[in-house]
């Protein structure tokens, strides 16, 4: 099954490339057709391959040979292993539920744009599953930037407003810092060790000194936090709301945030022997986590503050990474997709019935408007505010558990953000569905629930988003139930072997923690909505904290003042002084130096064949001269001096 | 259009004509071969074709009675001039071609001359004769007619305007054989052919 | 003196003589004559090397073919001595002496090389000339630069339509 | 006939159409020179295969050697003929923008 | 001296042998010139010249004395050393393809045994060809000589009707080439005379046409004559001339027309063969006698089709034949070549 991995990402670049080239001639429905159906067979196909790495472990499979030079051999491979197949699951199945979502969700668009969108999407799903099936860091990272691509297209897909240009403007940047990072790492490794193929990098990984992995893994979380939003690199993905919202469910929450998470659980024996990265990566991810919280508390966007929840729940990923949970942070990544894929869908179903409404302050009430959305937006928050036996808690309580045995610090600060995010989902649950309706009379008049095509994406992930915490169910409540960790146990044994025997804490602890979170938190989300349910729409300024809150913690201003000002300022000062009278007076002066020269040589070539002839045949006569009487002419010269 | 109406009303002198048709060959017309063919036999036929040439000066054509060639002055039977110089045929002549000077006849030319007035010159100038016949016609004396030769020839212009002795018959008497020629009684060899 | 030389020496000097003539003749028709003039004598040479099939394909190439267009494009332009430009007289003396120079040196080039001495080309004899030898190593050994110039032909064949087309 | 003959008379023949090439202005004429100079290396080509003929026969009475320099001829004419072709065709047009065939006047490469 | 090493006798012997056939061939082409008057006259009715001599049998004569005998007149701003040489180069260009035409087999005199054809060179035909793409250059010369344009534009005519037609020869020529495997005249009609085979017209009948149609327009006849196109050029390229040159003019075409006939009379209709009649059953002599004979009829034959034609089809219009020659001829024996070799390697197995 393994050699038939090429299938996966073959069809939606098959996908990508008829709904690119023939955007202009086919119809709606062939274009949906053809881009959600490129997805459904890769998730077929990823199936089998899942089913085939869980019977009989994975495997690298080598298409070509990508860069093959004297000292450096990247072949274009495939690794096929728990983790990938994992994750190729989690890609082309969330993906094509998103892809039949926006099938319904994006009709109001003209055919080519239609396509045109298709064909992003495809073409991000193929990057996406290069990155991740790729056996190297090189083909990785080729997904890596072609995810970033996509992501650029498609947060300014409605290119003519200006505002989402420069969103997606600013998500290509913020990344390209970080795959700066990314990439002078993996130069690093290949200058190193010669190889970028993750079994050679990991099998020499002992032959590196301590501060050359130090300094890789930096350089790569310095890529993760690019790709997945951490501090400081994380303002991009809240801007990147302006994209459509099937788009946000499938890049900025499901998948290619994941990215980094992926990176670094792939890489988890060089963050294992880096224990310096491995603290600053749980103190960014908790710090990230917290403060993504606090922002959201008071974000009246739907979209924002599902963004800032993604933010911060990326940030208790990579606590989980930082402290060792390599498992519980790729379970989080999983539950996590269900869930805020859905929370997703679900802000664009009610977007889709508000008109392109997306202030939560003007909702209310959508419950009797809009059942199956209210119902499946309501378990999504339960799961990610991490009520048991919602998928959420599992996964939350697994890193909070391992950050807790790590450094109790970590676990009080990350129930702290736990608590924040069930206010501020519940929050958002409460403004929404509950209370009255406080849009327009037109708005009112036109709510509807959405088409199959959107309501059965949103069942569909529901029902994950519930159950799908089953699988890491923790060894305190049933011995060996953890199925997750034990099919993932080979990809992250090496780590494991080198952390050596973490200690278990005690049962009963266990269970007290569990206990005094669950509870916390089903106060904190009582108190919400009870704050929330009678809410009025009022025009009062918000002052102190809030107002922090509101304007993001006033980050993207310090920015500007830290970073973009100063540069701009130095780039005008190069502009106008140092270009203009240096560098152009430099290149100028060669110029006319060049022009007069020429002026002066213009005049040998006067454009009569006949003397160029006659030049020719005179360099002849003298060439021959030379060459056949060479000897004389050295004995002339040598009488002569 | 208007042609085709025209031509529907026009009366076809001959059954030869052929309509022009302005298809579009067909493939066998444009090999060409098959035509040229057709035309190669159609030369080839004429080989065997009798031929219509007359081989002139040994072969003649038969004139119609009525042809009108050069003039002859006559003589009756015993050799005489009939001519007696009245001037009725220059009178007729429309082109004024002819012209004669008369004289008496003096004693002793009775068996020359028929009546007692004679032309002692006459002209004919057969570059301005036309050959109309009504000096013949206005003759009293049939001392003139046309004959039946004609294209004459000469090299120069004066050589054209024919004397006595170019127009006189020969005399009956002393050249029988030339006057019986010159009469056309005894036949030369005429073209057997039409 | 053999035939053979008395019949070198005669085309040898017809072609110099034809070939002064190209240069010095100022109607550019009288040119064109007499240097096909020069080709015949080069004809005449391939002769007598026993080289038939060149000689014959030299005469219909250049004499029936080549030389036809030229006559062609003059007849055309209706160039004759009158419209003939001519150089400066500096020019036409520099070139003359720059080409006798270039001469000069390779003939006593020529002279120089002893590994020449003695060697001589085989007059009238040997059947390597013959259109049944040359067609055997043509189509054979050389079939593909043959079926290049077929293509050669082709786009000069193009290429002098669409010129001459515009 | 010894091949040194054959040497001058073959250079003796492009160096006049060289001079040729250098003294004329007539774009035809200097065409024509070119054709000399061709054919002076085809004679030499032959004289030079006949040669290694010669030298071949001395081994090898069924010997092929030098065949190759007939061959060469061969092709050069077949390159002479597609040149002409060209080369008279851009005279031509040469002729109809300019009305004259003077080399002189294309001392422009544009127009 | 070396020079004796000449077989004098040879070279006696081919003299009088080229000797004989210029003065045949032009005493042919003299009387060529009477035929042609006749045979427009019997095709038309007519008994054509019949005065001069039994049956007007001495009019060549008179014809040919009367071109001697008028002014020679060399226009004032006519170039006058190509003027004179235009004509001759017509003259010889047509009278040398004779050289390799094989009029019959050999004949026994003096105890030697006389070849009855200038020279058999193996490259025969290509030697035809290079000397029928010569003959243009006469019309060419002549007519830019003239310096009249009624003249140069028939020789540019003359000059690209050649040339056009001259492909299609050749490629026509290949397919007779392929089935006989010889350049050489001689073989080629050996070949034929040999018992079983049948003439090559017969393997070839397609080529044939092509190549007789190219014949045509070599010699300038009609349907082919638009260098002589009276109606647009007044005369064609020898409009200037008069006298003995117009002469040569006219009976190079003449010369032409018998050579282009006993070409094809050697390549497609077996030379000097005999039809049903084995020849080394006879005596040499008169084997070789019959077999001039049989060429001088085939010859005869060929010219009585060429004046047939003349006198049968129209001239075409100048687009016409440039696009009979360019358009279906050339196709038309590339295709028959293709054929040819086709059917040969089929027959090799």
């Amino acid at each position: 099954m393994s050699k038939f991995v090429y299938l996966v990402p073959l069809f939606p670049l098959l996908g990508f490339l008829i709904n690119g080239l023939g955007r202009k001639s086919l119809s709606k429905s062939a274009i949906s057709l053809i881009g959600s159906g490129s997805i459904l067979v890769s998730f077929v196909v990823s199936l089998l391959i899942f089913f085939d790495v869980k019977a009989n472990g994975g495997s690298v499979v080598t298409l070509f040979q990508f860069i093959d030079t004297d000292s450096i051999h990247i072949p274009f491979a495939f690794q096929i292993d728990q983790l990938s197949s994992l994750f190729l699951l989690i890609i082309t199945g969330i993906g094509f539920l998103i892809h039949l979502y926006s099938s319904a969700y994006m009709h109001e668009e003209a055919s080519p744009h239609y396509a045109r969108y298709f064909a992003y999407l495809n073409l991000f799903v193929f990057s996406m599953l290069l990155l991740v099936l790729g056996a190297n860091y090189v083909i990785m990272f080729i997904g890596w930037e072609g995810v970033g691509l996509c992501s650029y297209l498609l947060i300014g897909f409605w290119f003519t407003n200006n505002d989402y240009n420069y969103a997606a403007r600013k998500a290509f940047v913020m990344n390209r810092i970080g795959d700066l990072g990314f990439l002078l790492a993996v130069f690093w490794l290949l200058s190193k060790l010669g190889t970028a193929t993750y079994s050679d990098v990991f099998a020499q990984v002992s032959s590196l000194s301590s501060f050359d992995i130090t300094a890789i893994t930096m350089l790569l979380f310095v890529g993760a936090m690019g790709k997945s939003a951490q501090i400081p690199l994380y303002t991009w993905l809240p801007d990147a709301m302006a994209g459509p919202t099937p788009v946000s469910a499938l890049i900025h929450a499901a998948t290619m945030v994941t990215a980094g998470i992926y990176m670094i659980a792939r890489s988890n024996i060089l963050y294992t022997m880096a224990p310096a990265t491995q603290t600053l990566v749980a103190v960014i991810g908790l710090a990230t986590a917290i403060f993504a919280a606090t922002i959201a508390l008071r974000q009246n966007d739907i979209k924002k503050v599902l963004a800032y929840s993604t933010v911060s729940q990326l940030g208790y990923m990579f606590l989980g990474l930082g402290v060792g949970a390599y498992t519980g942070a790729v379970f989080h990544v999983m539950t996590h997709a269900f869930f805020k894929a859905l929370l997703f869908l679900g802000a664009g179903s009610v977007i889709h019935a508000m008109h392109h409404e997306q202030d939560i302050r003007k909702m209310g009430a959508l419950k009797k408007y809009m059942p199956v959305t209210h119902i499946t937006f309501l378990l999504a928050c339960l799961a990610i505010a991490g009520i048991p036996p919602f998928s959420g808690f599992f996964s939350k309580d697994e890193i909070l558990t391992a950050a807790f045995s790590k450094n109790p610090l970590y676990y009080f600060v990350g129930v702290a953000g736990a608590l924040m995010t069930a206010f501020y989902m519940f929050r958002l649950y409460t403004l929404t569905f509950l209370g009255q309706f406080r849009g327009t009379h037109e708005q009112e008049h036109h709510l509807h629930e959405s088409p199959w095509q959107m309501t059965l994406p949103l069942i569909v992930l529901a029902v994950l988003s519930v159950i799908g915490g089953w699988i890491g169910i923790p060894e305190v409540f049933v011995e060996n139930a953890h199925s997750l960790e034990h099919f993932l146990a080979p990809v992250f044994a090496e780590s494991a072997k080198l952390a050596g025997q973490e200690h278990h804490l005690a049962a009963s602890q266990e269970y007290m923690m569990m206990g005094g979170t669950t509870l916390a938190i089903i106060l904190v989300i009582l108190f919400a909505v009870n704050s929330y349910k009678k809410y009025q729409l009022s025009e009062e300024e918000t002052t102190g904290v809030s107002k922090l809150l509101e304007n993001k913690w006033y980050v993207d201003e310090l920015y500007d003042a830290v970073i973009v000002n100063p540069l701009q300022a130095l780039a005008g000062f190069f502009k106008n002084i140092i270009e203009k009278s240096g560098i152009d007076g430099l290149v100028n002066g060669v110029g006319k130096l060049v022009g007069y020269g020429s002026r002066q040589l213009r005049l040998l070539q006067s454009g009569q064949v006949g003397n160029y002839i006659l030049v020719m045949v005179l360099g002849m006569v003298v060439f021959i001269l030379i060459w056949f009487n060479d000897a004389a002419i050295m004995q002339l010269l040598n009488k002569i001096f | 259009m208007a042609g085709q109406i025209e031509e529907k009303h026009m009366q076809a002198l001959t059954n030869r004509s052929k309509e022009v048709s302005r298809k579009p060959m067909s493939f066998m017309e444009q090999l060409y071969l098959p035509a040229i063919l057709k035309g190669m036999a159609i030369t080839f036929s004429h080989i065997f074709k009798k031929q219509p040439t007359i081989r002139y000066p040994e072969q003649k054509r038969p004139f119609s009675p009525v042809f009108r060639g050069l003039h002859v002055l006559n003589r009756d039977e015993e050799g005489r001039e009939r001519c007696t110089a009245c001037g009725l045929c220059a009178v007729a002549c429309p082109a004024e071609a002819i012209t004669m000077e008369a004289a008496e006849r003096l004693p002793g030319e009775e068996n020359k001359y028929r009546e007692e007035k004679y032309a002692a010159r006459y002209e004919i100038n057969m570059l301005r004769c036309i050959f109309c016949g009504l000096c013949e016609e206005a003759c009293p004396k049939d001392a003139i007619y046309l004959s039946e030769t004609f294209a004459p020839a000469n090299f120069t212009r004066k050589g054209f305007i024919y004397g006595k002795n170019e127009l006189l018959i020969p005399d009956p008497v002393t050249e029988p054989e030339a006057y019986q020629k010159a009469r056309g009684l005894k036949e030369p060899t005429t073209a057997s052919q039409n | 003196m053999s035939t053979t030389e008395i019949l070198f020496f005669f085309l040898t000097a017809l072609a110099i003589f034809s070939a002064i003539m190209v240069l010095v003749s100022k109607n550019p028709v009288h040119s064109v004559l007499w240097l096909i003039a020069v080709f015949f004598a080069i004809s005449g040479h391939y002769i007598l090397l026993n080289a038939q099939f060149l000689a014959i394909v030299n005469l219909i190439v250049y004499a029936g073919a080549i030389m036809v267009l030229f006559l062609f494009v003059i007849m055309l332009m209706n160039l004759n001595a009158e419209t003939e430009p001519q150089k400066h007289i500096w020019m036409k003396l520099a070139g003359a002496i720059s080409g006798g120079c270039f001469l000069m040196m390779l003939v006593s080039l020529v002279r120089q090389a002893s590994e020449l001495n003695g060697k001589t080309a085989l007059m009238a004899e040997g059947n390597i000339g013959l259109i049944k030898n040359l067609g055997k190593a043509l189509f054979s050994d050389y079939v593909v630069p043959f079926e290049i110039t077929s293509v050669l032909f082709l786009s000069a064949m193009v290429g002098a339509v669409v010129i001459g087309k515009k | 006939m010894p091949i040194q003959y054959y040497i001058y008379f073959c250079l003796t023949l492009f160096s006049i159409g060289i001079i040729g090439v250098l003294t004329r202005r007539n774009a035809i004429i200097v065409f024509m020179c070119i054709e000399l100079m061709l054919n002076a290396v085809n004679l030499l080509l032959v004289a030079f295969s006949k040669m290694h003929y010669a030298a071949g026969l001395r081994q090898d009475p069924a010997t092929s050697a030098g065949i190759d320099g007939q061959l060469f001829v061969f092709f050069i004419m077949v390159v002479a003929a597609a040149e002409v072709s060209v080369g008279l065709a851009i005279i031509v047009m040469m002729y109809r923008n300019t009305h004259s065939v003077d080399i002189n006047f294309l001392n422009r490469l544009k127009n | 001296m070396t020079l004796l090493a000449i077989d004098w006798i040879l070279l006696i012997e081919k003299l009088v042998l080229i000797a004989i056939i210029v003065f045949a061939s032009l005493g042919i082409a003299l009387y060529t010139t009477f035929a042609e008057r006749k045979v427009a006259a019997i095709l038309q009715d007519r008994p054509g010249p019949n005065r001069a001599g039994p049956f007007g049998l001495f009019q060549p004569f008179a014809d040919g004395l009367k071109l001697i005998m008028k002014e020679e007149i060399i226009p004032n701003t006519a170039n006058r050393s190509l003027f004179i040489l235009g004509p001759g180069l017509a003259m010889t260009a047509a009278l040398m393809t004779c050289a390799v035409i094989p009029w019959s087999s050999h004949v026994e005199l003096f105890g030697r045994n006389i070849e009855l054809q200038i020279a058999d060179i193996n490259i025969g035909i290509l030697y035809v060809f290079g000397v029928v793409s010569l003959g243009v250059y006469g019309i060419m010369i002549g007519g830019w000589a003239s310096n009249n344009k009624f003249s140069l534009m028939a020789a540019l005519r003359a000059a690209s009707q050649a040339i056009s037609y001259e492909l299609a020869m050749g490629l026509a020529l290949i397919a007779v080439l392929m089935v006989s495997g010889s350049l050489s005249l001689k073989t080629i009609v050996d070949q034929q005379m040999e018992p079983g085979r049948l003439w090559n017209v017969a393997y070839q009948p397609l080529g044939f046409l092509i190549f007789f149609i190219c014949a045509m327009a070599e010699c300038n006849r009609t349907p082919f004559d638009l260098p002589e196109a009276e109606n647009e050029l007044n005369f064609g390229y020898h409009q200037e001339y008069s006298s003995m040159k117009l002469g040569f003019y006219l009976f190079s075409e003449y010369v032409n027309m018998i050579m282009s006939s006993a070409i094809m009379a050697c390549l497609y209709f077996g030379g000097f063969d005999i039809p049903f009649l084995n020849e080394t059953t006879l005596a040499p002599n008169l084997a070789a006698i019959l077999g001039v004979l049989a060429l001088l009829t085939k010859i005869v034959i060929f010219i009585f089709i060429f004046m047939w034609i003349r006198w049968t089809i129209p001239r075409f219009r100048y687009d016409q034949l440039m696009n009979l020659g360019w358009k279906k001829l050339i196709p038309l024996a590339l295709l028959n070549m293709l054929v040819t070799g086709a059917v040969i390697l089929y027959l090799q197995g």
